[in-house]
């Protein structure tokens, strides 16, 4: 079997924020064409920064990459703006939604299509996205500030899929999402990433469901890449087990028994 | 030796919550504080004072009132010119009406007079907010720039309209040297820096900052908008129309409205700004900036000119002068969009963490 | 009767040179969320080039006509404010993405620094005309009907012709078109309007082309009236309640406020400015803003503050 | 209290004269022809072989008419280049600004027609020198020549005088004398205030329009005037009624407006335009032809330029009187030239001599009670591309004037502790 | 484990409506929490979760309805006298202060209890500096208790989400509320931050005895940790009771657990 292309590849970046603040120390991560990779780690361990860095996002954030390349089928995407990111398919859904305030939601989803021309085809998608999240359609008048907090979410996965990408970085997908409309976030991921052959790398926090439908994953802390491997090895790890997927030994702890006890990370020590 | 906080250990709450939490930095306000007062009457000349550090100080001052209520408190104003004018026409008020009043008790009732003026025209930060605001504070800016030109009282019914005031002295010190008047600013200064930073770290400060950053949920935790912005106003207009009085009584002298101008309540809000938001030491940046740029630039253009052989014309170093500030400004926002003062903490930041970075 | 209709045409037309200077905030607020304090020094600088090429150009080819001279002085001009958008976006607004509002406006005042000395360094700072070849003489009409007759200038007219033409452009780009709909999503959100693709520093060069236009027609207009010098940057001031007042978003609010300022304030400074010495022009047109602010805190036209938790 | 001759200092081989300008903003139209004027004379007179020998020095400083700044500027050079002369600072605002800082710096200060105009009482305000006129002369000759033309000040009763004017302490200063005059001949004043700098005034030109006064006196400066005139063409309002004062009366205020203009007059401290003089002459000829013009040369002459000429004039002859005392051909100080303006005396064989015939007329004699040498004015009216005299010479009324300044003066002692001068002649 | 003691009612929310334009957020909701329980509030998104929370601590003003609160009944609230009353919240979307470190976050939740004037504030003399102090103490109790020392000091902007969520959590406990509402505390974390998270509601609820109102849309820490759940839908009420009755709810199912789990 030929390994399939990488099409995202991370080579040992480094990232500071402000001048000072050392946040990825030489993170290398590669995405294949084709691929669902799952980026797991802690609160702050540098998910969002990676993925801000292979977006292009970082320099609004007044951060910048002291170190190593971002690499897209081999050419140096580094240099690159997001928008021609955006062109070349590498759409990325911002952590904490981000849609415009006082956009309709209607309209937060036709500036997702600002890079595609041709009214057909965006009306098409427009119509895709209102299938996988019908909750939009009968929002689709109201301002996107007035909207809860779930249907953000939505609409700001949403307005990625307008642009028609292929390959899509999620930065916590599921933040913030009724359980079933989670299900169904993956279920559309699964379906694009079969159908379309979108490739994506998800940042996420629910490991579980990252797992799940994940190829390959990567798990990092305090901006280190610190395991990696395919989902189903990760799955089993024991380590993996216990803090990613809450479960001792073989069944899920009760959230109510935890202990204030804290066994410490094996790779750490 | 090193600039460390290592080994300082704070065994109470008390000590960490001091202004200056690293000894080595008490020390040196301290030593700077006295070198002020001691040092600088020794080596500054009299344009120093006059064109420079009078007017620097005051400026600072000036800027510490606008940053409490911009920085700290968030609410953008344009109009800080208006209450200094109010501050130095109402001192000036009280010092002339009043028979044997002291010259400080005058200049404070200019920051009261100044205080119930940001009270009043502080109220439509009730419900206006941001950009809204800062174009509706100036209407406090172009209606009391009116009310001091047109309403004869103010100016004990002068024919010109300006005020002047001569013969300062207080407690028997006479205010005449450019010594004397340095000395007396830099007292009300380092004063005011001090109660103001005292306000901006204790509770009233995290009202405001807590305001500032997100209203909705500072009145969740029970704090009232209401009170907390128009404290705001009420300690900034007074410290700015504190500033406006010593601005007249000591830098001028002799003055009229446009002194207080909208270009003042711009130069203020740059001072603040390019010293950094939410920062008091900040403000003595941001106005050293802003006070001597252009002069340096007046003087040094013409001489950078002579150095290659060109007579740069009067008109075109104002220019010059116009444009290099307008780029320099944009640099220091660009480069660091919270100001001078956030190098300076960088710098110690760094200064703490040498020679081992990281 | 007759001197009140005379002073509120005269509101009018003071009204509508307002609202276009008005209209370049509004543009930029609305496009990129920046409170742009360099649309009067646009205006001016704006102005001067269309001056002073009026001039030069028939001095330099050796023509006469200045119909010819105008309407290349004005292509020049507008050639200028398209490289200054260009500036902009290249050395200012390109390192502020995502900056905070005052931050963005004192770069703004910094612009306007900027601009006021390089413009006077190459055009000078006498004063100059702008020759539109209009009539500057009253024209008094309806002398029958009031004492002396109403007095109207037929440059005013024009004025607002003009005016009425580029509010109904503008109004239908930021609505209809797709650029309109990225322009706005720029304004909520710069991050994420990059994130989707929109290219801000295209959208800037763009907004801030607009803009100058409107300032090239603004103070094409203005000098026509009044020559132009430096002192007209001191006319965007007056821009500014308007704004407020119409909405910081809103096309049709910033002429409607325009016209409404321009009315109120001409009435005022009239009716009571005598009464209290005069001079209230100044400060009127503020306080009636922020008097408005009070009840309505968007203004008029402007799209209701957001605050949500 | 005459200052004891000073030894000359070896250094100081120059007479330094600063020269605070506003080249930049809003009144730079007005305000550059005059620091041009002032520089360009200093040359003639280091062409000419200097004030008996000792060269002349000019350094500016540009103040673009903010008093903050004109503070500033004067701090600045007051001690360059062995010490300020005298200081010129082209502002009413700033000359207020530097009152009491001269007594203690003990330099003095020229305050050609403007400043305040009590300080034409030497005897108060030592220091401060505004030769050749202030606005009360001003106002006072503006008023009467209004009053010849329409046939006398009884017929000014129950007339409608309007005032518009800088809203400033430059502009107020002219009201005291109006009011003054509205009050002993019984006509009305409308003041209509302009807030500087002056580009906004259709509001003011309606009212002008609605109260119709018989005349427009206007006490304007820089892009205000030309604003002023355009909104007088807009609402109709005859030009031949329209008086400015001296600030008000130039050409970038009229040359862009051309014809429609005509018949705008202007009181002029003396002079006017003077292109054919012998003094522009010399100018043009040992200035600008040798290449050290400051100014556009098609400038020279104009009367912005000239009343730096002369403002340049009354700054060194003053030293010259003041050489005759403390030692001719020596650097004199800021002290010893306050007493050669206090006691110029400058005859018109002294003003033909030095190039100002049929521009300036003389004796321009000042004494303590005097600061201000003569109050001669004429009236030039514009003809569409340039001024005409349209009037005599024209002296104001020193018994009202004198009067009104030495009341004023007394109060401003009284408020500021400072006693009159007693020596002789005070 | 000791059986927790449940006390009488102490919040009760009756027939609350709530409009925006032509969207119903609430229609006619009630339920009630008692003192020391745990009661959680589920939903799909867009029910009107965050609204009712909004509702009980005053920053929306429902058109039908009151809320009783320990005895007083109100026809709507006033966000100070809520905070007064001892209700605390957290917020969905981080509504912390950005721009202030973290102790001034705390500290900012002491603010109701300040006595101290703003002259006595500015000079730092004497009852104030002692107040400070006291108050500095109880905030630096809270950051021992939530394991953010380490980040005192920093800016909270600069934080990571997940401990942001917990400085959230913090500034509410600075208020020693009597009842905490939570709105999604744990959204944006893994299993093992979600423990931890899990771990303090529990402790401030068996410590202090503090009353929780949770929003959560994780089902196994809602079932594990709460004592009764309201389910909303629309702005309906489509259930109410002890985690294994609403489990059980077919409504429940259909509208929100759906089949997997
Ligand atoms: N704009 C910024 N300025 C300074 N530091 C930052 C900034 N953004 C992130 N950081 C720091 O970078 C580190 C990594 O943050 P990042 O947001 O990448 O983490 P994360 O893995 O996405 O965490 P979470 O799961 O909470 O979203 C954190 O320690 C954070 O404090
Ligand atoms: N201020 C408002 N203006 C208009 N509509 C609003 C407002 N606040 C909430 N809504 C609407 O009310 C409904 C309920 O919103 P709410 O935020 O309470 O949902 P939620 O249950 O918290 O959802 P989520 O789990 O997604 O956070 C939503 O449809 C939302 O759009
Ligand atoms: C040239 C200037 C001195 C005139 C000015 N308008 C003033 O009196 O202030
Ligand atoms: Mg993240
Ligand atoms: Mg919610």
């Amino acid at each position: 079997m030929s390994t399939p292309s990488i099409v995202i590849n991370v080579n040992g970046i480094e990232v500071i924020y402000n001048h000072v603040i050392l946040v990825l120390k030489g993170v290398s991560l590669q995405v294949a064409d084709g691929q669902i990779a799952a980026l797991l780690g802690g609160n702050g361990a540098g998910k969002t920064t990676t993925l801000r860095s292979i977006s292009n996002l970082l320099k609004a954030e007044r951060g910048e990459v002291t170190k190593g390349s971002v690499e897209m089928r081999g050419e140096r995407i580094d240099h690159l703006s997001t928008s021609d990111l955006v062109k070349r398919g590498v759409v990325q859904v911002m952590e904490g939604r981000h849609c415009f305030a006082h956009l309709t939601i209607e309209e937060n989803l036709l500036t997702g299509a600002y890079t595609r021309s041709g009214k057909a085809e965006i009306a098409a998608s427009l119509e895709k996205v209102y299938n996988y999240f019908p909750r939009l359609k009968t929002r689709r008048t109201s301002q996107a500030a007035y909207t809860s907090g779930g249907e953000q979410q939505m609409c700001a996965i949403g307005r990625a899929l307008m642009a028609n990408p292929s390959v899509l970085l999620l930065d916590e997908p599921s933040m913030g999402l009724a359980p079933q409309i989670v299900e169904e976030v993956f279920e559309i991921v699964k379906d694009l990433n079969q159908k379309e052959r979108v490739t994506f790398l998800i940042a996420e926090q629910n490991t579980n469901m990252a797992l799940r439908y994940a190829d390959y994953g990567y798990i990092m802390e305090s901006g280190r890449i610190v395991m990696d491997g395919k989902a189903d090895d990760l799955r089993n790890n024991e380590d993996v087990k216990e803090f990613y997927l809450g479960m001792g030994g073989d069944e899920r702890k009760s959230f109510k028994d935890i202990k204030s006890y804290k066994r410490r990370k094996r790779w750490l020590a | 030796m090193f600039y460390r906080e290592n080994g300082q250990f704070k065994t109470t709450y008390k000590s960490d919550q001091q202004i200056f939490g690293v000894k080595q930095d008490r020390i040196a306000i301290i030593a700077l504080i006295a070198f002020a007062f001691i040092g600088v009457p020794l080596l500054a000349d009299e344009y120093l004072f006059r064109a420079i550090l009078v007017p620097f100080l005051i400026l600072s001052l000036a800027a510490i009132g606008v940053n409490i209520l911009v920085g700290y408190c968030g609410q953008i104003s344009l109009g800080s010119g208006a209450f200094m004018a109010v501050g130095a026409y109402m001192a000036y008020n009280v010092f002339m009406r009043v028979e044997d009043m002291p010259l400080i008790v005058a200049l404070l009732s200019g920051g009261f007079f100044a205080m119930v003026a940001g009270i009043i025209f502080g109220i439509p930060s009730l419900r206006v907010k941001g950009l809204y605001l800062a174009v509706a504070t100036l209407a406090a800016q172009f209606f009391f720039d009116w009310l001091f030109v047109r309403v004869r009282w103010f100016t004990l019914d002068s024919p010109a309209g300006t005020a002047e005031v001569s013969n300062l002295s207080v407690l028997g010190w006479q205010l005449d040297s450019s010594v004397d008047k340095y000395l007396f600013v830099l007292g009300f200064v380092v004063v005011f820096a001090l109660l103001a930073k005292n306000l901006v770290r204790g509770p009233i400060g995290r009202e405001w900052m807590a305001i500032r950053d997100m209203d909705v949920a500072a009145s969740v935790i029970g704090i009232r908008p209401a009170y907390a912005k128009l404290t705001a106003f009420a300690v900034s207009s007074f410290i700015i129309g504190v500033a406006g009085a010593l601005w007249a009584f000591i830098h001028l002298g002799s003055w009229e409205p446009l002194t207080f101008d909208i270009n003042r309540s711009f130069q203020l809000l740059f001072i603040v700004i390019i010293g950094g938001l939410g920062s008091i030491m900040g403000c003595f940046f941001g106005a050293a900036f802003i006070v001597i740029s252009p002069i340096l630039l007046n003087q040094l253009l013409p001489w950078i000119g002579r150095l290659f052989g060109v007579e740069i014309s009067t008109s075109m170093v104002g220019h010059a002068e116009f444009m290099i500030l307008g780029a320099l400004i944009i640099w220091i926002l660009i480069k660091e969009p919270h100001g001078l003062a956030k190098y300076w903490s960088m710098a110690r930041h760094k200064l703490r963490l040498w020679p081992f970075p990281h | 009767m007759g001197f009140l209709i005379e002073t509120v045409i005269a509101g009018l037309m003071n009204g509508v040179l307002y609202a276009l200077v008005a209209l370049g905030f509004v543009l930029i607020f609305k496009a990129s969320g920046v409170f742009n304090f360099a649309q009067g020094a646009m205006v001016l600088f704006a102005a001067l080039a269309m001056a002073r090429f009026a001039e030069w150009l028939p001095e330099w080819l050796g023509f006469e006509s200045l119909l010819l001279a105008n309407i290349l002085a004005f292509a020049i001009a507008a050639f200028l404010m398209f490289v200054f958008a260009w500036a902009v976006e290249r050395f200012v607004l390109r390192h502020l993405v995502n900056q905070e509002g005052v931050t963005l406006l004192m770069a703004t005042l910094g612009i306007t620094f900027f601009i006021d000395g390089f413009g006077q360094t190459i055009f000078g700072s006498d004063i100059y005309a702008i020759n539109l070849g209009l009539p500057d003489e009253p024209i008094f009409i309806l002398e029958g009907l009031f004492a002396g007759g109403l007095l109207i200038n037929s440059d005013d007219l024009v004025t607002a012709l003009m005016a009425m033409a580029m509010v109904a452009l503008l109004t239908l780009f930021f609505q209809k078109t797709g650029t309109g709909r990225a322009l706005r999503a720029v304004a909520d959100d710069h991050q994420a309007a990059q994130s989707v693709g929109i290219p801000l520093g295209r959208m800037w060069v763009i907004v801030w082309f607009m803009a100058g236009l409107t300032a090239l027609v603004a103070g094409m207009i203005w000098g026509e009236k009044m020559g132009v010098q430096f002192a007209l940057t001191f006319v965007a001031l007056k821009a500014l309640p308007v704004i407020i007042l119409g909405g910081l978003t809103s096309v049709p609010g910033a002429i409607v406020a325009g016209l409404i300022i321009g009315v109120s304030e001409q009435l005022a400074e009239v009716y009571i400015g005598p009464l209290v010495g005069g001079g209230i022009q100044i400060w009127f047109a503020y306080v009636l803003a922020m008097v408005v602010l009070l009840f309505r805190p968007q203004g008029l036209f402007g799209e209701k503050i957001i605050d949500r938790v | 209290q005459a200052p004891a001759a000073a030894p000359a200092s070896a250094s100081a081989t120059v007479q330094f004269f600063p020269s605070l300008t506003g080249r930049t903003g809003a009144v730079a139209p007005n305000a550059a022809p005059f620091a041009n004027g002032f520089a360009d004379y200093m040359k003639l007179v280091n062409a000419r072989g200097g004030i008996n020998g000792v060269q002349t020095l000019v350094e500016e400083c540009e103040t673009a008419y903010a008093t903050d700044r004109g503070v500033e500027c004067y701090e600045r050079l007051k001690g360059r280049h062995g010490g300020a002369t005298v200081f010129q600072p082209l502002s009413t605002g700033i000359t207020f600004a530097l009152m009491p800082r001269l007594a203690a710096d003990r330099i003095p200060m020229i305050t050609s027609g403007y400043g305040r105009s009590d300080t034409a009482d030497g005897a108060i305000f030592p220091w401060v020198f505004p030769l050749l006129g202030h606005y009360w002369i001003g106002g006072d000759v503006v008023l009467q020549h209004i009053a010849n033309q329409a046939g006398g000040w009884d017929r000014l009763r129950g007339q409608t005088i309007a005032v518009v004017y800088h809203d400033s302490p430059f502009g107020r200063e002219l009201l005291p004398i109006i009011n003054r005059r509205a009050e002993m001949h019984g006509f009305t004043v409308l003041a209509l205030p302009v807030p500087p700098p002056g580009v906004e005034q259709r509001a003011i030109w309606m009212q002008i329009r609605q109260q119709r006064p018989d005349y427009v006196i206007m006490q304007t400066w820089g892009v205000m005037t030309a604003t002023a005139i355009r909104q007088a063409i807009a609402t109709g309002f005859p030009r031949d009624r329209m008086f400015g004062t001296w600030w008000s009366g130039a050409e970038p205020d009229l040359r862009d407006i051309g014809a429609d203009a005509r018949g705008y007059s202007a009181v002029m401290m003396q002079h006017g335009q003077a292109r054919n003089s012998e003094v522009v002459r010399q100018i043009l000829a040992q200035v600008h032809d040798r290449g050290q013009g400051t100014g556009p040369r098609a400038e020279v002459g104009d009367v912005l330029y000239m009343r730096g000429v002369v403002g340049a004039m009354l700054a060194t002859e003053g030293v010259l009187r003041a050489q005759e005392r403390f030692g001719r051909g020596r650097h004199v100080t800021g002290e010893q030239a306050r007493w050669g303006y206090e006691n110029l005396n400058i005859t018109q064989a002294r003003l033909d001599a030095l190039g100002f015939a049929g521009v300036l007329r003389g004796p321009i004699a000042t004494s303590c009670r005097n600061h201000v040498g003569t109050a001669l004015m004429r009236i030039h009216t514009w003809n569409g591309s340039g001024f005409d005299w349209s009037s005599d010479w024209l002296q104001a009324d020193m018994n009202v004037i004198t009067r009104m300044v030495t009341a004023s003066a007394e109060s401003f002692a009284r408020d500021n502790n400072i006693t009159r001068r007693t020596e002789p002649g005070c | 484990m000791s059986k927790k003691k449940i006390g009488e009612v102490i919040l009760d929310v009756n027939n609350i409506s709530l409009r925006f334009g032509g969207v119903k957020a609430l229609s006619d909701i009630s339920f009630n929490v008692r003192e020391h329980e745990i009661r959680a509030i589920i939903g799909p998104n867009g029910a009107g979760k965050s609204s009712m929370l909004n509702c009980i601590n005053g920053v929306y003003k429902p058109q039908e309805g009151s809320i009783t609160f320990r005895g007083q009944t109100f026809k709507h609230m006033n966000s100070r006298q809520v905070a007064e009353l001892g209700v605390a919240r957290t917020f969905q979307n981080l509504a912390l202060f950005k721009g202030m470190s973290v102790i001034d976050n705390l500290m900012t939740g002491r603010n109701l209890r300040i006595k101290s004037n703003l002259l006595l504030q500015a000079l730092r003399w004497g009852p104030a500096e002692r107040e400070e102090t006291e108050h500095r103490e109880k905030v630096e109790h809270i950051i021992d208790f939530l394991e953010i020392q380490a980040h005192r000091k920093t800016p909270v902007g600069q934080l990571p989400y997940g401990l942001q969520k917990r400085v959230d959590l913090g500034r509410a406990l600075a208020m020693e509320p009597k009842v905490l509402l939570l709105d999604e505390p744990m959204a944006g974390m893994n299993v093992e931050e979600k423990q931890d998270m899990c771990r303090f509601v529990l402790d401030v609820n068996d410590e202090f005895g503090t009353t929780i109102v949770l929003i959560e849309h994780d089902m196994s820490v809602v079932m594990d940790i709460s004592d009764r759940v309201v389910v909303l839908d629309y702005g309906k009420k489509i259930g109410d009771g002890s985690p294994g009755e609403v489990r059980a709810n077919p409504d429940v199912i259909s509208a929100y657990l759906g089949t997997s789990h």
